[in-house]
């Protein structure tokens, strides 16, 4: 019969109507600045660096190595390498960043320089609420800025950050197999240099 | 004579003229059409005018004039448009002088 | 008392009025004071249909719909219902854009033209007892007259902005216009039979003394409700047969160049001209301005239409939030092979449904009984043949394109 | 009524010199319209509601729009050029205005007694429908059949030959 489908159809829209109001599950979206959906712990935005510890200064894992400033497509990365070096978190002496800027208006969220760092040191945050009314400066990110700690990316990518952090404790503990082998053999060496001399 | 009569008929007369000239002047069809149809319209409102101001206004024969008369203009605005529509189809032109060549 | 407030006002206004001003004056305030509440209350009415919309076709589709614009400087929201004054700010503040190659006279004229007949067509509409600004003998005629000059001021914006999108949304508007005008008047012409007269103020009074006296409830009354319905939506230009400004396809139809307080006018006209089929069909088969309840009016005459007209707006709401734009062969398939011969099978419906009324005299009842039984009957048939073999072919075929399918 | 008159009939003059002067087409047929819309106005002047809004109705409604659309399917005669000057100029204005002059000098000397009909008598919708059914059934009928052959007659004419098909 013609209009029985229309009759349908305006059962359903009238069951959304009244549903909206009923059920608060219906409702797809969410008053935004007040309420917000938590991100998916698989959401990118824009780039932070890790720190170990409570020092963003000392724990900062990057070492200056600019591979993500030549990597990235849009070149929104700036670093400048410090003269002297310090010791990581296997004990090797590094560099590390005496600037490390990244212009988020420009950063296209592709996360490239994730992909491509070999310290684990830079990652994609979930943050997104950047907007300021100073649209060069404030868009400007330097390395206090970007300086997030351990804990943030263990909060914001648990499976990712537990990864990692069981890598890099893989890598300090060969690390520290290593130089106390290396240690015993240098030990062994002067014994032996001992008996021998 | 004088009076409202005389305005109305001289009005119409007036609207009359204003057809007819357009009619024979203008070269495009569609303005010759709207030409006869100004004509059509001085007469309806003549048989308004005389029926109004005519010895015997209940009868209604002035009023029922004119919706016949407008019920045949609509009739041949329809069937003129169509045929302009179809010369154009032909001579992709809608200039009167064009319809000269329709003779057989 | 409640129920004569308006006359009393404006009869006391006038009497204190004609003490010092001079006589010839008077005629042109009695007119100004009965358009003035028209002007003052369905454009208002019609800015709060665009917030009621927007919530309504949100919560339709399960959103909240616009909630944040409240009293400036305070937090308070009041359920984004100032909504609509910042969108009238808005839209009077706007720069007023006119294409360089348009024909400039005719681009502005558009919107005028077609605000006057709009507005004109309130004109004749019976409000409430004693409310209508013009009570005319032919009435309804004039509604139709007047609304059939709006077509050619769809045409003058849509030709005068020299733009494609617009000249294809005017030439869409007029062939959907001309189409449905046919079934649009004669749709209403059941009522007119019944009630004998084409004054829209002796329709509403016919139907006076309940509910059971208003002209949907008689089965040829049902069917010209519905066809009536269906026609003043595509005379509306309104969802589902906005075609003329389908987005989608054609940007915004015949106003697609025009900005600012131009666009609002067009917008408004859209929407009063909606209003006015509306207070037409409330008119000609719901009892107008009449209260359900016979004698036991409970509200003023022009609370129960304003009631009326209200519940119809929501109507709108929910079938533009149900329904699809259909497409333009489909449009003229159903006005020519469904509407209008179904307008005229309407037509001896009401005629035939007359006479089996007038076999029984004695009893009203049962000359109702056997109406809906042969009458209403017949039309069901009917409607079901007719919208199965003709109407529903045509509606569900797979439309054929001449080019795009080589 | 008199200055209702006068204004009207301005406005139908207008609009009906409009209609036969502008260049463009499509200012011609928006000048018509309100030469129709005079014309309806002074039906109404008249006392004869039902002839003006059927007017409105007929000619606004549906002439006109019938006249816009020839013209927008015939497109390149949009701006058909005025001949001004030439013979067939000169002789429309001259048989128009002769005609014009020799009604007007007709109605002037006529002796046809004026009636000034005091009571304005306005005729019922229900009155005209009534003598259309009865007296003028006919016409009536006849009517009917014309406008169906005018329809069936517009669309062979501009359907023209089926695509694909004999011509």
């Amino acid at each position: 019969m013609l209009g029985a489908g229309l009759a349908k159809g305006m059962r359903e829209t009238a069951r959304n109507f009244i549903g909206s109001y009923l059920e608060y599950e219906r409702l797809t979206t969410v008053e935004y600045p007040e309420e917000k959906i938590p991100a998916k712990e698989t959401a990118r935005q824009f780039p932070f660096l890790v720190y170990d510890g409570d020092d963003p200064e000392a724990g900062l894992r990057c070492v200056g190595c600019q591979i993500c400033e030549k990597e990235c497509p849009p070149q929104c990365i700036y670093i400048e390498k410090s003269k002297e070096k310090k010791p990581d978190h296997m004990g090797k002496m590094q560099l590390y960043p005496h600037t490390f800027d990244i212009d988020i208006s420009v950063c296209m969220s592709c996360q490239i320089c994730v992909e491509v760092c070999p310290f684990e040191a830079i990652k994609m945050d979930t943050e997104f609420e950047y907007s300021t009314t100073d649209r060069f400066g404030g868009l400007l990110a330097d390395k206090h800025m970007l300086a997030k700690s351990n804990e943030h990316y263990n909060r914001i990518h648990p499976t990712e950050a537990s990864a990692v952090d069981a890598k890099r404790k893989n890598d300090r503990e060969v690390a520290a197999a290593k130089a106390k082998a290396k240690e015993e053999a240098a030990k062994a060496e002067a014994a032996k240099s001992k008996t021998d001399g | 004579m004088s009076g409202p009569l005389a305005q109305y008929l001289v009005l119409a007369a007036l609207l009359f003229a204003i057809g007819l000239a357009g009619a024979l002047s203008r070269r495009n069809a569609i303005v010759v059409l709207i030409g006869i149809e100004l004509m059509l319209n001085a007469a309806n409102l003549n048989l308004i005018a005389f029926w109004r101001y005519g010895p015997n206004p209940e009868a209604l024969e002035g009023v029922i004039f004119v919706i016949f008369s407008i019920g045949i203009a609509a009739a041949e605005a329809a069937v003129g448009l169509g045929l302009i529509i179809t010369v154009y189809r032909h001579f992709k032109s809608t200039s009167v002088e064009e319809f000269g060549e329709l003779k057989g | 008392m409640l129920e004569n407030i308006f006359v009393v006002a404006k009869q006391s206004v006038m009497g204190f009025l004609s003490g010092f001003l001079p006589e010839a004056s008077l005629p042109f305030i009695s007119s100004f004071l009965s358009i003035a509440p028209i002007l003052g209350i369905f454009p208002l009415l019609f800015a709060l249909t665009t917030i009621f919309e927007r919530k309504g076709l949100g919560r339709i589709q399960n959103r909240r719909g616009p909630n944040r614009v409240g009293i400036p400087m305070t937090d308070i929201r009041i359920a984004g219902f100032g909504q609509f004054i910042a969108d009238g700010i808005k839209s009077l503040t706007k720069e007023d854009i006119v294409p360089s190659s348009a024909d400039k006279l005719i681009h502005f004229l558009a919107p005028v033209a077609l605000i006057i007949p709009v507005l004109l067509m309130f004109s004749v509409l019976p409000f409430g007892k004693n409310l209508v600004p013009l009570d005319m003998k032919n009435g309804l005629l004039f509604f139709f007259a007047v609304g059939a000059a709006s077509e050619l001021s769809i045409f003058m914006a849509g030709w005068s902005s020299r733009n494609k999108y617009s000249l294809l949304g005017a030439m869409r508007a007029i062939a959907q216009m001309i189409s449905y005008e046919m079934p649009f008047i004669l749709s209403s012409l059941v009522v007119v039979m019944a009630a004998g007269s084409l004054s829209l103020v002796d329709i509403a009074e016919a139907q006076t003394g309940g509910i059971w006296n208003w002209h949907v409830f008689t089965p040829w009354g049902l069917l010209g409700m519905i066809l009536f319905f269906i026609a003043a939506m595509a005379e509306a230009n309104r969802s589902p047969f906005d075609l003329p400004e389908g987005e989608s396809e054609l940007v915004a139809g015949y106003f697609t160049e025009y900005s600012g307080f131009k666009f609002a006018i067009f917008f408004m006209a859209e929407y009063l001209g909606l209003f006015a089929a509306l207070s037409v069909w409330i008119t000609l088969f719901f009892g107008g301005w009449n209260g359900p309840f016979g004698q036991y009016s409970l509200l003023p005459s022009y609370l129960w239409f304003m009631l009326k007209l209200v519940l119809c707006i929501f109507f709108i709401i929910w079938i533009r939030g149900t329904m699809p734009r259909i497409r333009m062969d489909q449009l003229m398939n159903f006005a020519w092979k469904f509407m209008l011969p179904m307008c005229l099978i309407n037509l001896l419906g009401a005629g035939s449904g007359y006479y089996i009324r007038q076999t029984f005299p004695q009893s009203p009842l049962a000359g109702w009984f056997f109406e809906w039984l042969v009458v209403g009957t017949a039309l069901f048939w009917i409607w079901l043949e007719l919208g199965d073999r003709i109407a529903g072919k045509a509606l569900t075929q797979k439309r054929e394109y001449r080019y795009a399918d080589q | 009524m008199q200055s209702a008159f006068y204004i009207l009939a301005l406005l139908t003059i207008a609009g009906a010199l409009g209609a036969m002067n502008f260049k463009r087409l499509v200012h011609c047929v928006l000048s018509l319209v309100v030469c129709f819309a005079g014309l309806a106005g002074l039906y109404l002047n008249l006392n004869a509601q039902f002839a003006g809004l059927v007017q409105l109705l007929v000619y606004v409604g549906a002439v006109a729009i019938l006249v816009v659309f020839a013209m927008l399917l015939t497109r390149n005669a949009e701006d058909a050029p005025q001949n001004a000057g030439s013979t067939d100029w000169y002789l429309g204005l001259g048989v128009a205005s002769m005609v014009f002059l020799i009604l007007a000098f007709a109605v002037q000397g006529s002796e046809l007694g004026a009636a000034e009909t005091g009571k304005l008598s306005d005729p019922s919708v229900k009155a005209i429908g009534k003598s259309l059914m009865t007296t003028y059934v006919l016409p009536l009928e006849a009517m009917a059949l014309l406008l169906t052959s005018a329809l069936i007659g517009a669309v062979v004419i501009a359907k023209g030959p089926e695509e694909g098909g004999k011509p």
